[in-house]
């Protein structure tokens, strides 16, 4: 199946490991997931906070680049929870709301595009994979069970929530990565924190704040008895996984709590070796957790600066046809 | 790198025409010169925003929406008493509250509202609304807002180590040597880009919100 | 006739909710124009495509139709029986080259006294821009009580 | 009458015009519009037309009287105020003139035209209109006599809760014989579950046994338990209902009662029913020690003689003799007059708020779990303890409308959980002395002794945090109180957020209408309101009726209700079907639908339009036939017969369109756009 494929500013730079799992089993999934061309930033929850319209144009301008890009698919497909909630949010928004379609259109043909809404539907992955594939399907793929691997879900906040298309069948008792985890061959460890706040942007803005949340999902799992978390989220697992050292000296505690993105641990399964699917890029490493299972994990490659780019720019050509087309 | 701050200042005070860079001060913001907007004028303005929807004059004062934020302890109003100061008439206080800068958007409040109103989106709102207004808070999470919003402005994409930088020179985070740590970290597995990212279409991606500002729903 | 123009309406009414809420509106001393002049029947599911085409024949200039909020019928849900005569009635009228919104249909309860005057005046305006009907093949009331339109004689 | 078929001339019509003081007089020119009527409308048999201070006056009424007779008038037209309000009155004067009263028929050029219309030209106009639709309508006025029917003396009441039971013992000891047929194996219904009712605090118990077994022991009452009802067939006066009675396995012929079968069963199940699923029963059993009937019941799906076939533990040990395991359902057909819809409620699935954490957090309980808690005949024998058994908890949090006042579960206040929420604070502060933390959005006391209830209950020191709680979670998983629940809410009087700390929690759970309320609505022609709540005639002025002739409610079937609201609604209903009875016969309105069956195609459209079901097929004749008692009169299967073979009384075609010619024949004024100044 293809679908368009909006990545997010995350998934190439802190969260590339999510990027590199997702790439990794998508052809086992069946899935081509092909990038909308040229997307910027969805504004996460920052922009919004400064500007309506504009804020709904940012993202606006993705969607039109998707319809514009649409190829037999009108699916857009989203990984991290912040961008799927402003891409969805928008296109129904735009759906519902004509004042706001006016005015978004407007600024959008400034730049000489158009979104029609309607003609794209936004999905997260979670959701693609649970709700179109199945999990009972993806449980037929596994080659490497992960029997004896504890692994508790962590969703966060924004793929269930506020479910603009109504995706779920609860926003607060999801089921969906738990069937993921079943499928794996995993344990299922109940988590009754599953769906709670990592802090959101808070590291930034009040430190005890988030250091005591991230405090109860830490400690949580670990009283759960987790090996490890899986998530959905790209801020979830910066702020878990990044902040954890900080957290830990703070309260005077010693967890190591490992979160993987849950497409990592599908890939696992699958039988990727940890490296393809960018394991060893978390900061409290799934090594130990995963060598329990008999899983080695390589260190990661030492950080080499990308070559420079010593290419010429090409001359500029006129269109050879015109507008229209 | 200053000749690329310099840049982004400059360019920023070329878009944005509604948010000048405001003189940095400690502490609670001052109110700009002049009234506040009307109640009357907020509640249309909510209206406008979020057509169709339950509004705020539903709302029955349950505290589902307070119980259930996970930044509450930090809230100088819980949302259920932002409302209550809106229907009351008391503008400045709701302008001046800190409730919506520290919304971490876990739609926790939304999705429990007996009532359905869409809280999450109203406190979006009352941050536009703010910010235009010039109750300009200088407060961390304004400047991390606005911080976020030059470097997309810019490229078009975020840039998570400069945003990172900016923010925390101009706040110096808790536990400086932990942050460091974690940055270091972050940076040695690959996490972290040097460069920011940019699209091919600033320029176009510039015209559109130059337009969208000017079309900003109007208050 | 072209430079003043008063429409003429009739009403359909609901015994048990807008016959009532008409009621109400008089007792409330809510005014609403005298273009119109209402039918009591015992429910909107009651209606028949023939009264309307009575009544756009005899002269009327529009027909405004009111019966009790969907879920409130009190014959359970005959309301909707009449939804669905009026919405197939309406696409019978355009062919005949009459414009659908000369019929119109509005749920009121007995208690909406006040809103059901507000429909009527807001009914009595469209049919006022519409203007006069010109029944196609315009007979006015005649001795004979013409009971159903003569098909044939309507145009193609 | 004439038995002319409407031509002009041999009708003789009279038109009379009240001025109703200045209400009419004052904007309609009532001399014009009588004067008019006897010119303008002489063609269509306008003999006599008068105008009068006030018609519905005794001097008014013997006006139409002596012109009746002394005109010879065979139609009336009274152009006054609305029929709901006189046209009672002026069809009475009509009779007592010899006039059949159905062929007078009122104008309302009150409410429909002087009331709502300033220019009084306009206001003259619209009143001739109106007036001459009312002579063209009386003209096709057929004289008819109202319906009569007989009505049956005995009475069923679906549902044998404190409701049903308290409307049956009122009808009984009015001398008619009742039916009460009720799911379960005893009648009781929910209040049987309840430890003490609130405000007295008297126990359920005392106060509901001796209506039980007064119920069960009194000679014009016929206990239908472990029986639901099939079908319901008739009309006001003669239903006929058909019940299942689901197979006992019990001989009540020969049972005593005596419960050795049940000491002697070998199989323990889970009572999810009368103990909602806090206690065990046997596979044959009695709900509890007061049942009535006392008759036990044999649950085959988890007896072990009908798993494996062996056994018989009850029937070895049944000295009479009264288990009878080849027992069969057995259905029965009751011949009624009157029914009395007494269902009562289902209990709000506490699952589906997964934030509250019931199901999945141990000591999280739902109220009437707690009732049958605190119940001395329950699971614990009174003790209030943790789901362990054995713990007494220290602290308690009580979340009030839990499903109840929230648009994603019930939009709608569910009345009881206050008064039940402080209730359950004093139970536990008495019996336990711990801690107690109410949770309320807004407390609602609002019954004689309620707030003073309240009051006691602030007194004992109970803490009331006005606030929708926002989630309940262990405490144990991050917190340093381990194994305690922590309850997150914003305490709004003081703004700020608060994790309480408790060991219990109980959840003030909604009451929600019965799972098949709408079937069963259908099944008796009644309707049903958004929420689910049988819908009463008037929610006001006739909250026991029905819009079906001779099906009434009572209880919290018709919506949330406490004991003396269900008690009072159980005697109305009570005394609404005894003045049926005694009347022995009731005339309905001949507003009814007949088909003329020369002109019937066959075609069954109209059967299925029916919500009443008041029409059927003969299958001999193969023609549609209405019944006329079912029949309520809407006339939908008038307008939708394709042959016009269906023809409603009082409002048939020719009424209809005769009404219509007559507005139409007088134009609208010019003016209307501007009002002729006075």
């Amino acid at each position: 199946m293809k679908y368009l494929f909006y990545p997010g500013c995350s998934l190439h730079s802190t969260s590339s490991a999510y990027l590199d799992s997702l790439r990794a089993i998508q052809p086992k999934l069946g899935f081509e997931l092909i990038d909308v061309e040229d997307w910027n930033c969805c504004g996460a929850n920052e922009y919004i906070a400064l500007h309506r319209i504009p804020s709904y144009a940012l993202i606006a301008r993705n969607l039109a680049l998707a319809e514009q890009q649409k190829n037999g698919t009108q699916t857009l497909v989203a990984a991290c929870s912040a961008c799927y909630v402003n891409l969805a949010k928008t296109a129904k928004y735009m759906g519902t709301d004509a004042d706001l379609n006016t005015r978004v259109n407007d600024a959008l043909a400034a730049g000489g595009m158009h979104y029609t809404p309607g003609s794209i539907e936004v999905r997260h992955i979670l959701d693609l994979m649970c709700n179109k594939l199945g999990a009972c399907k993806i449980k037929k793929m596994v080659e490497r069970p992960l029997s004896g691997l504890k692994v508790a879900p962590y969703y966060g906040c924004m793929v269930l929530r506020p479910d603009p298309d109504k995706r779920w069948r609860d926003p607060e008792s999801p089921t969906a990565l738990e069937e993921l985890i079943l499928a794996t061959g995993a344990e299922l460890i109940d988590f009754p924190l599953r769906t709670h706040c990592c802090s959101g942007h808070l590291p930034q803005i009040s430190t005890e704040t988030s250091l005591d949340l991230i405090r109860r999902l830490v400690e949580g799992a670990v009283k759960s008895g987790a090996d490890l978390l899986i998530t959905t989220c790209p801020l979830c697992q910066l702020n878990i996984d990044g902040y954890q050292a900080e957290m830990n000296k703070f309260f005077g505690t010693s967890y190591k709590m490992p979160i993987l993105f849950f497409t990592q641990l599908i890939g696992l399964a699958f039988g990727f070796s940890p490296k393809e699917l960018g394991i060893g890029k978390e900061i409290v490493s799934a090594a130990p957790a995963l060598a329990r299972i008999g899983l080695k994990v390589e260190a990661p490659p030492p950080l080499r600066r990308p070559p420079k780019d010593q290419s010429l720019p090409m001359p500029h050509m006129p269109k050879p046809y015109g507008d229209e087309l | 790198m200053a000749s690329f701050y310099n840049d982004l200042e400059h360019w920023r005070l070329k878009v944005s025409t509604s948010s000048p860079v405001p003189q940095e001060k400690v502490g609670k913001a001052s109110p700009p010169p002049g009234a506040p907007p009307s109640q009357a004028a907020v509640l249309e303005f909510f209206r406008a925003i979020s057509p169709g929807l339950p509004q705020i004059e539903f709302c029955i004062q349950c505290g589902s929406c307070g119980g259930s934020c996970p930044a509450a302890t930090l809230l100088d109003h819980t949302p259920r008493r932002l409302f209550a100061l809106i229907r009351a008439g008391e503008m400045e206080d709701v302008l001046q509250s800190n409730t919506p800068w520290y919304c971490v958007s876990c739609y926790f409040c939304m999705v429990r509202c007996p009532q359905e109103i869409h809280i999450t989106d109203l406190m979006y709102g009352l941050k536009t609304l703010a910010f235009q207004r010039g109750y300009t808070r200088n407060n961390k999470a304004t400047h991390l807002s606005r911080t976020f919003a030059g470097y997309i402005e810019r490229y078009g994409r975020s840039f998570e180590l400069g945003i990172a930088a900016r923010h925390y020179l101009r706040h110096p985070p808790k536990d400086l040597i932990a942050t460091a740590q974690m940055g270091a970290g972050m940076f040695l597995k690959g996490r972290l880009k040097l460069r920011p990212e940019r699209i091919k279409g600033t320029t176009q991606l510039q015209k559109i919100l130059i337009r969208a500002k000017e079309l900003e729903t109007p208050l | 006739m072209e430079e003043r123009f008063e429409p003429m309406i009739i009403g359909f009414t609901c015994n048990w909710c807008s016959y009532r809420a008409a009621d109400m509106a008089g007792t409330g001393r809510v005014k609403y124009p005298a273009n119109i002049r209402l039918v009591r029947l015992m429910c909107s599911g009651r209606l028949d495509a023939t009264f309307v085409m009575k009544a756009l024949s005899g002269g009327a200039d529009g027909v405004l139709i009111t019966g009790c909020h969907p879920g409130e019928c009190h014959y359970i849900e005959q309301n909707y029986k009449a939804l669905r005569r009026v919405n197939l009635l309406r696409r019978v009228l355009q062919p005949m080259g009459i414009d659908p919104r000369r019929v119109k249909l509005v749920w009121a309860s007995a208690a909406e006294g006040v809103y059901l005057a507000q429909e009527i005046t807001k009914f009595v305006e469209e049919m006022r821009e519409l203007g006069p009907l010109n029944w196609p093949l315009h007979t006015r009331v005649t001795e004979k009580p013409a009971t159903r339109p003569q098909l044939a004689e309507l145009p193609r | 009458m004439s038995g002319a078929n409407g031509k002009n001339g041999d009708h003789r019509v009279g038109v009379y015009v009240c001025h109703c003081g200045s209400n009419i007089a004052g904007v309609v020119n009532v001399y014009e519009v009588a004067k008019w009527a006897q010119e303008e409308l002489a063609d269509q048999g306008v003999v006599v037309a008068k105008e009068y201070k006030f018609m519905c006056s005794s001097l008014g009424q013997k006006l139409i009287e002596e012109d009746i007779q002394k005109e010879k008038l065979d139609r009336v037209v009274v152009a006054a105020c609305s029929p709901h309000l006189h046209e009672k009155t002026f069809r009475g004067a009509a009779s007592r003139a010899g006039l059949n009263p159905y062929l007078c028929e009122m104008a309302s050029v009150r409410e429909q035209v002087s009331w709502v219309t300033e220019d009084k030209a306009l206001a003259t106009e619209k009143a001739k209109a109106i007036v001459s639709a009312a002579v063209a309508r009386v003209r096709q006025h057929e004289p008819l006599e109202p319906i009569r029917v007989p009505i049956n003396s005995s009475t069923l009441v679906v549902g044998g809760g404190i409701a049903g039971i308290q409307a049956a013992l009122e009808i009984a000891n009015s001398g008619f014989h009742v039916y009460i047929v009720e799911r379960e194996p005893s009648i009781g219904g929910h209040m049987a579950q309840f430890d003490k009712t609130f405000p007295t605090l008297d126990c359920a118990a005392c106060i509901l046994t001796p209506r039980m077994s007064e119920a069960g022991m009194h000679p014009n009452i016929e206990l239908l338990t472990w029986s639901e009802v099939e079908n319901v067939e008739g009309y006001l006066g003669n239903y006929t209902v058909t019940v299942r009675k689901k197979a006992r396995y019990v001989d009540v012929s020969l049972c005593t009662g005596c419960g050795i079968c049940q000491q002697k069963c070998p199989k323990k199940v889970i009572d999810d029913q009368y103990e909602v699923g806090l206690g065990y029963r046997k596979a044959i059993y009695t709900p509890f020690e007061q049942a009535v009937p006392k008759f036990p019941v044999l649950d085959r799906e988890n007896c072990t003689y009908f798993e494996k076939g062996t056994c018989r533990a009850c029937e070895k040990f049944c000295a009479p003799g009264a288990i009878k395991l080849d027992d069969q359902d057995e259905v029965v057909q009751l011949n009624v007059g009157n029914v009395i819809l007494a269902t009562g409620y289902d209990m709000f699935d506490a699952r589906r708020i997964p934030r509250y954490g019931y199901g999945k957090l141990a000591n999280v309980f739902t109220s009437i779990e707690f009732e049958r808690m605190c119940n001395a005949a329950g699971p614990t024998n009174g003790a209030i303890v943790l789901r362990d058994g054995k713990t007494a908890p220290k602290s308690v949090g009580i979340i009030h409308c839990v499903g109840s006042r929230d648009h994603k579960y019930n939009t709608y206040c569910s009345a009881i959980c206050c008064m039940q929420s402080l209730k359950f604070a004093h139970l536990v502060k008495e019996r336990t002395g711990a801690d107690v933390f109410n949770f309320y959005i807004d407390m609602r006391t609002a019954a004689k002794d309620y707030d003073e209830f309240y009051q006691k209950v602030l007194e004992e020191g109970t803490n009331l945090i006005r606030g929708k709680v926002a989630e309940v979670t262990d405490g144990g998983l991050f917190d340093e109180r381990g194994g305690q629940l922590i309850i997150q809410v914003e305490d709004t009087l003081i703004g700020k957020q608060r994790r309480i700390p408790v060991d219990m929690v109980i959840l003030a759970i909604a009451l929600e209408p019965r799972h098949d309320a709408s079937a069963v609505a259908h099944q008796f022609g009644i309707s049903c309101s958004a929420n689910g709540w049988f819908t009463e005639k008037h929610p006001k002025l006739d909250p026991v009726s029905t819009m079906t002739d001779g099906i009434f409610i009572a209880g919290c079937a018709s919506g949330p209700k406490d004991i003396p609201a269900s008690v009072s609604q159980g005697s109305a209903a009570a005394a609404r079907v005894v003045s049926y009875i005694q009347q022995k016969e009731l005339s309905l309105e001949p507003v009814r639908a007949s088909i003329i069956a020369e002109q019937c195609s066959g075609c069954r459209i109209c059967n299925d339009l029916c919500p009443f079901n008041a029409i059927s097929f003969d299958e001999q004749k193969m023609v549609s036939e209405v019944h006329q008692a079912l029949c309520q009169g809407c006339g939908t299967c008038v307008a939708a017969c394709p042959a016009g073979a269906i023809s409603g009384t009082g409002f048939t075609n020719e009424q209809v369109l005769a009404q219509i010619e007559g507005l139409l024949r007088v134009p609208v004024r010019l003016e209307s756009a501007h009002p002729v100044a006075v």
